[in-house]
């Protein structure tokens, strides 16, 4: 029987079958911890392939700046969960403050003119007055308080911090954030066609990036933000909590079972070190689904409901769904914003997981192009397919690396030891990463095309 | 009322740093997003690809370099690596014909989407990528020879008697060279050439060519051996005048892509022109003005900041902006680019 | 019903339409025909809303529509069809009947998470309908088929299809017989027919089929180089010999023969 | 496996006394791909080299094999580094880390899995003034000094030169920012003046914006912190291409005869200084480096450092296990002892079988103060006919 007859359910079923077997062979031929490490970040990239499924799979637009996205959840965390710097504020806080009211001034200013100044021929004249003046203005405070800010203490804070909430609040935070994002380039760019939207997209998400890069006052820049706080408990504070050990105890009863003493002990603290890692991750883990599941939910009734078939009439014809009644700019943004929020919300659980805030880590290889691959390789337009696709390719992204050194050690075994060739190909084996990614996106594409659980209809 | 001296120290400052980089710099991209909109043009689709390609042909021209090298082999003045080009150039039509056969064509014929070439043009760049960097390595490699300078800052200082030196690299002058011969024997083959005509009847309007007896698979060859070609030698020159590194020619990408589309996508004059206009920006808008200003204004008025716009760590953002602007104001780009 | 006053547009150099003025009487079925390049086209989406005039106005109803969008005009009850067929692709036949109605609570994607048995209870109304308008249009056999699989002249009757989900009061109608087979296309024009009696549908369609506008159409209205050339019954502008001069002598009826082209039909 | 976990916990308890031969792993954990994958290049065979030279002796714990295991950090992507982390630790159960090479994503392995594992990392490139401060259990170490020490000494030797004003640029993270910061910090303390510090992004390639910026803003002396091989070598040949300056200052990430070699004559003048003492090792590792088919680039003698200390380590603490060698890091790097040079592990294993004492000088002259960082002893380099010379120690 070949793959392509098989329906979706089957697909879906053996899919997701495989993936689990795969996991639990890493979790048994490996490590349940790495298993575990592996799963938390295929929860993760499920959800940002989600959101893209949302714009591209249901509503056909092309967005290449997920990057920008994912990087606004991130700030979203860090300023979130890191308590706020008081130096850092006292020695700006005015000036920022007088900066934002220039900054809001100049905007309602701006549209001020407008409205009131629409069809005078004063109106770009005084538009560009207003808006020099109000910039000249807001750089006039501005400056010196972000001098002031950067320079409290720059090698630890040099920023103005955060809210010192918990950092869970920054989920749906971040996806808020990114949706405002999405609603700004939305309202500029989904006037475009659709390949210039994705030009557009990319285009301010480097634009985001480099101002998360470089405007210390605010996120600290390239020096980072570490150890933002969790959502779930430290593994050094398990290792001493009696509740814990406990349990261990309890859970590898038949392990402790006839040893006495120092070789108990032993046992018991590596199971305890062990058990940490892993309940730390299964907390993560359970967040993490349960964010997945809650976002997949409102995703299939959406799908299903007429509201999704309004937006795949829309994917598939526009103009004959504009001709229907239907407001495709007006849904378009609405999708755009949706998406957007969703890959925020992914974003930002990233940034919780990673437990910092690293500017320097978003790079469109990994948020942008990865994501699409995801997306494509899963089965877009399926939800249950991109969340497969941010599964099999994370894991695949992941466990490339030390195939691809097993491969080359197999390849090369005949040789001698201390052969160039041999040497040259083990000590390039990381890059069969990117190798294998490229094959595994251009046979699925080829020979299963809508993905591996591809879109069905209804 | 500032001296003449004054005056052509002005200039020469902004020739030296903004001039003379801009010129090299826009006209290795406008190579490189010549590739681009012509692939884009015929084959419809942005190829993802592109960076790598072109570190691929340079690759290939600088495993090639070394061998002439090894055979003592040398270009007197110039650089080795004009000699290996052709190789180089070689190598490149093969790599970009051998993913034709195995996956675009493929698309081509069903005629998909563009965006699943675009898709398919992602994994082509994940494949070359790892490719490139498995056989020379991630390292930086430098194959410039020959003679470095046309003129050295320092000799024009003591030639003109000025404060300010100008250099021009012989990278920079051979850059500019080839891409305006390159350009002028594109545009030469686009309205001249029998292949040419088709190429652009089929760009134009794909089925109206194929009625008038055009053959869609020579078009398509003669496009990826013209993009293989601008590409490779875009990429040689680029790292003739830098330096070669896998990673940097990834990046290269997105302000190529700026470029074309900046300039119209499918247009190969919005290429060229999209190229310059990307590089000028970065420099312009990033580049401090004080030394010039100084340079002209009384003395007394000699002015305390920088004069920048813009920091340069925001330049790669520039020309994103730029783009952003354009698409905005001009959403075909400059010169109308193709609608698909 | 609709009145196109003084409308012209030029795209570039080119002037489609030039200052056309049309009439459309509720409750008629007028045809619009001239030859290739007139600017039927040109005036059909101008009034459909999908190009807004270079100059004049259009009214609908006394109401002055210039330049609203489509998806305005089709709430105020002005739908059209294309002429090359606009169905949805990866949508099944019933989908794309069902999505046409307007203001359906689901289309609200807060609504479609919290009013789910208001919804489903609108749905399986939704659902009857788009029954009906299969069973009116014989599509039975392809309800739950992709759309995008249909044959060109199912597409055809699919749009049409489309049209009588909702009560509109003018339906546009961009050469729907093209491509169609004559069986077909006399069940079409039954279609046509039934709606106008019974529905009190206004109809304005682009044909070039003589024997099918004689069949439905009147009044004719004839278009040339952007502008009108005659109006009148289908006699009438057969006769006419401005018409006849329009069409390069050539006699009308050798127009006809577009919808007999081999390959199309179903 | 429930056997093999209990012979591992009765080697854990006895074997602090009595020495078993086993298989050591050791987790050499650089970015191999991604933005410094070119330094990766020459820093992750550095550390192997080590390894070999450990294991082909015979001489650690009772002679013990080591092996690396490659992990990539990737530099930038967290997620990925930690993933990667995780395997080590966990699945090929390596003993300790060298590494994390930048320093986001060590933070991000240290506290989301060393830390909690209990597994020592001593990163030979990490040298974000922040890891100063981080809670690590004891666990980080760094063979590469801290940026704030680093300031310090760029600001006497500019102050030494007479140099009154500088331009600055340095590579856009944490590294390069941190680093430019506590130039600028301590130089314009002393009285100099900074006309620029700007950021260049690496990887980019051309730098004519950034060159322009820094030529308009003028000084006697730029100041160039970033990477040899990176945009820190575009800079310089732009600006010199350019006649924008004649002189710069070369930080650690900068000294290395790469860049006379690649530049050429002009850049004969400029002067720098990197973490080094008055030792041969720098020379020894450089030949040893050749031979082995890499080069001694930046980080490169860290990274041999790194791997050196964490077996020699092992060896005086008697075991493999991190929680045990942790504490005698600190010990094997600083005197008193025996001095070890590169290519000398074989003896130092066998000066602290024999119960003696070792001081690692190894190739970039290691000395860990404080939390476990080097200290910052610099050799203070000059660019003469073509190569680096030294000029003195502080």
């Amino acid at each position: 029987m070949k793959l392509n007859q098989l329906n979706n359910a089957t697909r879906a079923t053996l899919a997701f079958s495989a993936m689990a077997g795969a996991l639990i062979l890493v979790g048994v031929g490996q490590s349940w911890a790495l298993s575990l490490t592996i799963l938390n970040l295929c929860l993760i990239s499920s959800v940002m392939a989600l959101g893209v499924n949302i714009q591209w799979g249901y509503a056909g637009l092309f967005n290449i700046g997920i990057m920008g996205f994912a990087a606004l959840g991130g700030a979203a965390a860090m300023l979130v969960s890191t308590p706020p710097v008081g130096n850092a504020w006292a020695a700006g806080s005015w000036n920022i403050l007088f900066s934002a009211l220039c900054f809001v001034g100049t905007i309602v200013a701006a549209w001020q003119v407008h409205k009131k100044l629409k069809n005078s021929r004063f109106q770009t004249i005084v538009m560009i007055a207003v808006l020099v003046t109000g910039y000249m203005l807001t750089r006039s405070f501005f400056d010196p308080a972000v001098d002031a800010v950067e320079a409290t203490d720059s090698a630890k804070t040099g920023f103005l911090g955060g809210l010192g909430l918990p950092i869970i609040l920054s989920w749906p935070v971040g996806g808020v954030l990114a949706a405002g994002a999405a609603w700004i380039i939305g309202k500029v760019a989904l006037g475009l066609r659709s390949d210039y939207l994705a030009i557009a997209t990319l285009g301010i998400s480097e634009i985001v990036v480099a101002i998360l890069k470089n405007e210390d006052w605010l996120t600290r820049g390239v020096k980072n933000v570490n150890g933002l706080s969790r959502p779930v408990p430290y593994e050094l504070d398990l290792h001493h909590s009696e509740w814990f050990i406990s349990l261990v105890e309890k859970f590898r009863a038949s392990d402790l079972a006839g040893l006495e003493g120092l070789a108990r002990e032993a046992v018991l603290k590596e199971a305890i070190t062990e058990s940490a890692g892993v309940f730390v991750k299964l907390c993560y883990a359970g967040l993490f689904t349960a964010v997945l599941v809650i976002i997949l939910t409102l995703c299939v009734l959406a799908l299903n409901s007429p509201w999704g078939r309004m937006m795949r009439a829309i994917r598939d014809n526009e103009t004959a769904a504009e001709a229907m009644g239907k407001d495709v700019t007006g849904r378009h943004l609405q999708i755009f914003i949706l998406g957007s929020a969703v890959c925020g919300i992914a974003g930002a659980m990233l940034t919780t997981l990673d437990g910092q805030l690293t500017p320097t880590s978003y790079i469109p290889l990994r948020f942008t192009f990865l994501i699409w691959v995801m997306v494509i390789v899963g089965g877009s337009g399926n939800n249950l397919g991109s969340i497969l696709g941010g599964f099999l390719i994370w894991f695949v992204w992941i466990e490339a690396e030390p195939a691809g050194v097993w491969l080359m050690n197999t390849l090369t075994a005949w040789l001698p030891e201390g052969n160039s060739v041999k040497n040259h190909l083990v000590q390039s084996a990381q890059h069969m990463r990117l190798v294998v990614m490229g094959l595994v996106l251009l046979l699925v594409m080829r020979f299963t095309p809508g993905g591996i659980i591809p879109e069905t209809s209804k | 009322m500032p001296e003449m001296t004054e005056i052509l120290n002005a200039l020469v400052v902004f020739t030296n740093f903004v001039l003379i980089p801009g010129l090299a710099y826009g006209s290795q991209l406008a190579l490189g997003a010549l590739g681009v909109t012509l692939v884009y043009g015929i084959l419809r689709f942005s190829n993802f690809a592109h960076g790598d390609v072109m570190a691929f042909g340079t690759m290939v021209t600088i495993l090639v370099t070394w061998w002439l090298q090894s055979l003592g082999v040398s270009f007197g003045p110039l650089p080795t690596a004009l000699l290996a080009l052709p190789l180089g150039i070689a190598g490149t039509v093969l790599l970009c014909l051998v993913t034709d056969k195995f996956v675009y064509r493929y698309y081509r014929a069903k005629k998909s989407p563009p965006v699943t070439l675009v898709m398919a043009s992602l994994g082509v760049m994940f494949v070359v990528n790892g490719l490139v960097r498995f056989i020379i390595g991630t390292d930086d490699q430098r194959f410039f020879d020959g003679e470095r300078f046309i003129m050295k800052a320092r000799d024009f200082k003591t030639l003109t008697g000025l404060n300010e030196g100008l250099a021009i690299k012989s990278s920079q002058g051979i850059t500019v060279v080839i891409a305006v011969i390159l350009v002028a024997l594109l545009f030469w083959f686009l309205q001249k050439t029998r292949a040419g005509k088709s190429m652009r009847a089929y760009s134009d309007n794909e089925d109206l060519s194929l009625l008038s007896g055009i053959d869609p698979d020579k078009v398509v060859r003669i496009t990826w051996i013209i993009a293989a070609a601008l590409t490779t030698i875009a990429g040689v020159l680029y790292g003739l005048d830098k330096s070669f590194k896998p990673f940097t020619y990834f990046q290269l990408l997105l302000p190529i892509f700026a470029a074309a589309i900046v300039g119209g996508i499918g247009q190969p004059i919005g290429a060229i022109v999209g190229g310059y206009v990307i590089a000028f920006s970065e420099v312009l808008i990033t580049y401090p003005y004080k030394k010039v200003v100084t340079y002209l204004v009384p003395e007394s008025w000699a002015p305390e900041g920088l004069l920048q716009l813009l920091g340069t760590e925001y330049k790669f953002a520039v020309s994103f902006m730029i783009l952003v602007i354009v698409l905005l104001v001009r959403p075909t780009g400059i010169f109308k680019g193709k609608v698909l | 019903m609709i009145k196109v006053q003084s409308v012209s547009k030029n795209f570039g150099g080119i002037q489609a339409v030039n200052n056309a003025s049309i009439e459309i009487a509720e409750g008629s079925i007028t045809g619009l025909i001239g030859p290739n390049g007139a600017g039927k086209t040109t005036l059909f989406n101008i009034v459909a809303g999908l190009y807004s005039p270079s100059e004049g106005q259009i009214l609908l109803a006394g109401e002055d529509i210039t330049g609203l969008k489509p998806h305005d005009l089709f709430h105020k009850g002005l739908l059209r069809t294309f002429q090359i067929a606009h169905e949805f692709s990866r949508l099944s036949v019933i989908e794309n009947l069902m999505m046409v109605p307007g203001s359906q609570i689901g289309e609200n994607i807060w609504k479609a998470w919290t009013k789910r048995s208001e919804m489903r209870a609108q749905e399986k109304r939704v659902r009857e309908k788009a029954e009906e308008v299969i069973e009116f249009l014989n599509l039975k056999h392809v309800a739950t088929e992709l759309a995008g699989n249909l044959s060109g002249g199912q597409k055809k009757l699919l749009e049409l299809g489309r049209t009588m989900m909702v009560d509109a009061k003018v339906v546009l109608l961009d050469e729907v017989g093209a491509g169609v087979n004559r069986t077909l296309l006399s069940e079409i024009g039954d279609a046509i027919l039934r709606l106008n009696k019974e529905r009190n549908y206004t109809f304005c369609m682009i044909e070039h089929d003589m024997d099918f506008i004689s069949r439905l159409c009147d009044p004719v209205i004839v278009m040339a180089e952007g502008g009108i050339l005659a109006i009148g019954t289908a006699e009438e502008v057969k006769n006419n010999e401005d018409v006849i001069e329009a069409y390069l002598g050539t006699g009308l009826k050798n127009q006809t023969p577009k919808s007999s082209q081999p390959g199309a039909g179903i | 496996m429930k056997k093999l976990l209990l012979a591992s916990a009765l080697m854990a308890t006895t074997g602090t006394q009595v020495v078993h031969a086993e298989d050591v792993k050791i987790g050499v954990f650089l970015g191999f791909t991604g933005a410094i994958e070119s330094i990766v290049a020459d820093m992750g065979p550095a550390a192997e080299l080590a390894i070999k030279e450990v294991s082909d002796s015979g001489a650690l714990l009772g002679g013990s094999s080591v092996t690396g295991v490659r992990g990539d950090t990737t530099c930038t992507d967290s997620a990925a580094a930690t993933a990667a982390a995780e395997r080590l630790i966990t699945s090929d159960k390596v003993s300790a880390l060298v590494g994390g090479d930048c320093s986001g994503v060590t933070t991000a392995a240290l506290q989301n899995v060393a830390m909690p594992n209990g597994i020592v990392m001593v990163s030979p490139s990490a040298t974000s003034p922040a890891l100063s401060t981080i809670e690590d259990n004891g666990l980080f170490f760094r063979t590469a000094p801290s940026d704030a020490r680093q300031g310090v000494i760029v600001s006497d030797i500019l102050n030494e030169k007479g140099v009154k004003n500088i331009a600055m640029t340095y590579t856009n993270n944490d590294y390069g920012k941190g680093l430019a910061e506590a130039i600028e910090k301590n130089f314009t303390e002393s009285g100099g003046t900074v006309t620029i510090n700007s950021a260049h992004e690496d990887g980019k390639g051309d730098y004519s914006a950034e060159v322009g910026a820094l030529a308009a803003a003028g000084g006697e002396v730029l100041v160039v912190a970033g990477y040899i091989d990176q945009g820190g070598k575009g800079i310089i040949q732009a600006a010199l291409d350019t006649g924008a300056f004649d002189t710069f200052y070369l930080p650690d990430g900068m000294v290395g005869d790469a860049l006379p070699e690649a530049i050429g004559p002009d850049l004969n003048g400029s002067y720098g200084a990197n973490p080094g003492t008055d030792s041969p090792g720098a020379a020894k590792f450089a030949e040893m480096a050749t031979a082995a088919g890499f080069k001694a680039g930046p980080f490169a003698a860290e990274s041999y450092d790194a791997a050196a200390l964490i077996m020699l380590a092992m060896q005086a603490a008697g075991s493999s296990d991190s929680a045990k060698l942790k504490d005698k890091v600190m010990d094997v790097a600083n005197a008193p002892g025996e001095k070890i040079f590169p290519g000398e592990l074989a003896k130092a294993l066998k000066i602290i079988a024999d119960g003696g004492d070792v001081d690692y000088v190894g190739a970039s002259a290691v000395e860990l103060i404080g939390a476990g960082e080097s200290a910052g002893n610099y050799r203070q380099v000059a660019i003469d006919g073509g190569k680096v010379s030294t000029v003195g120690y502080r």
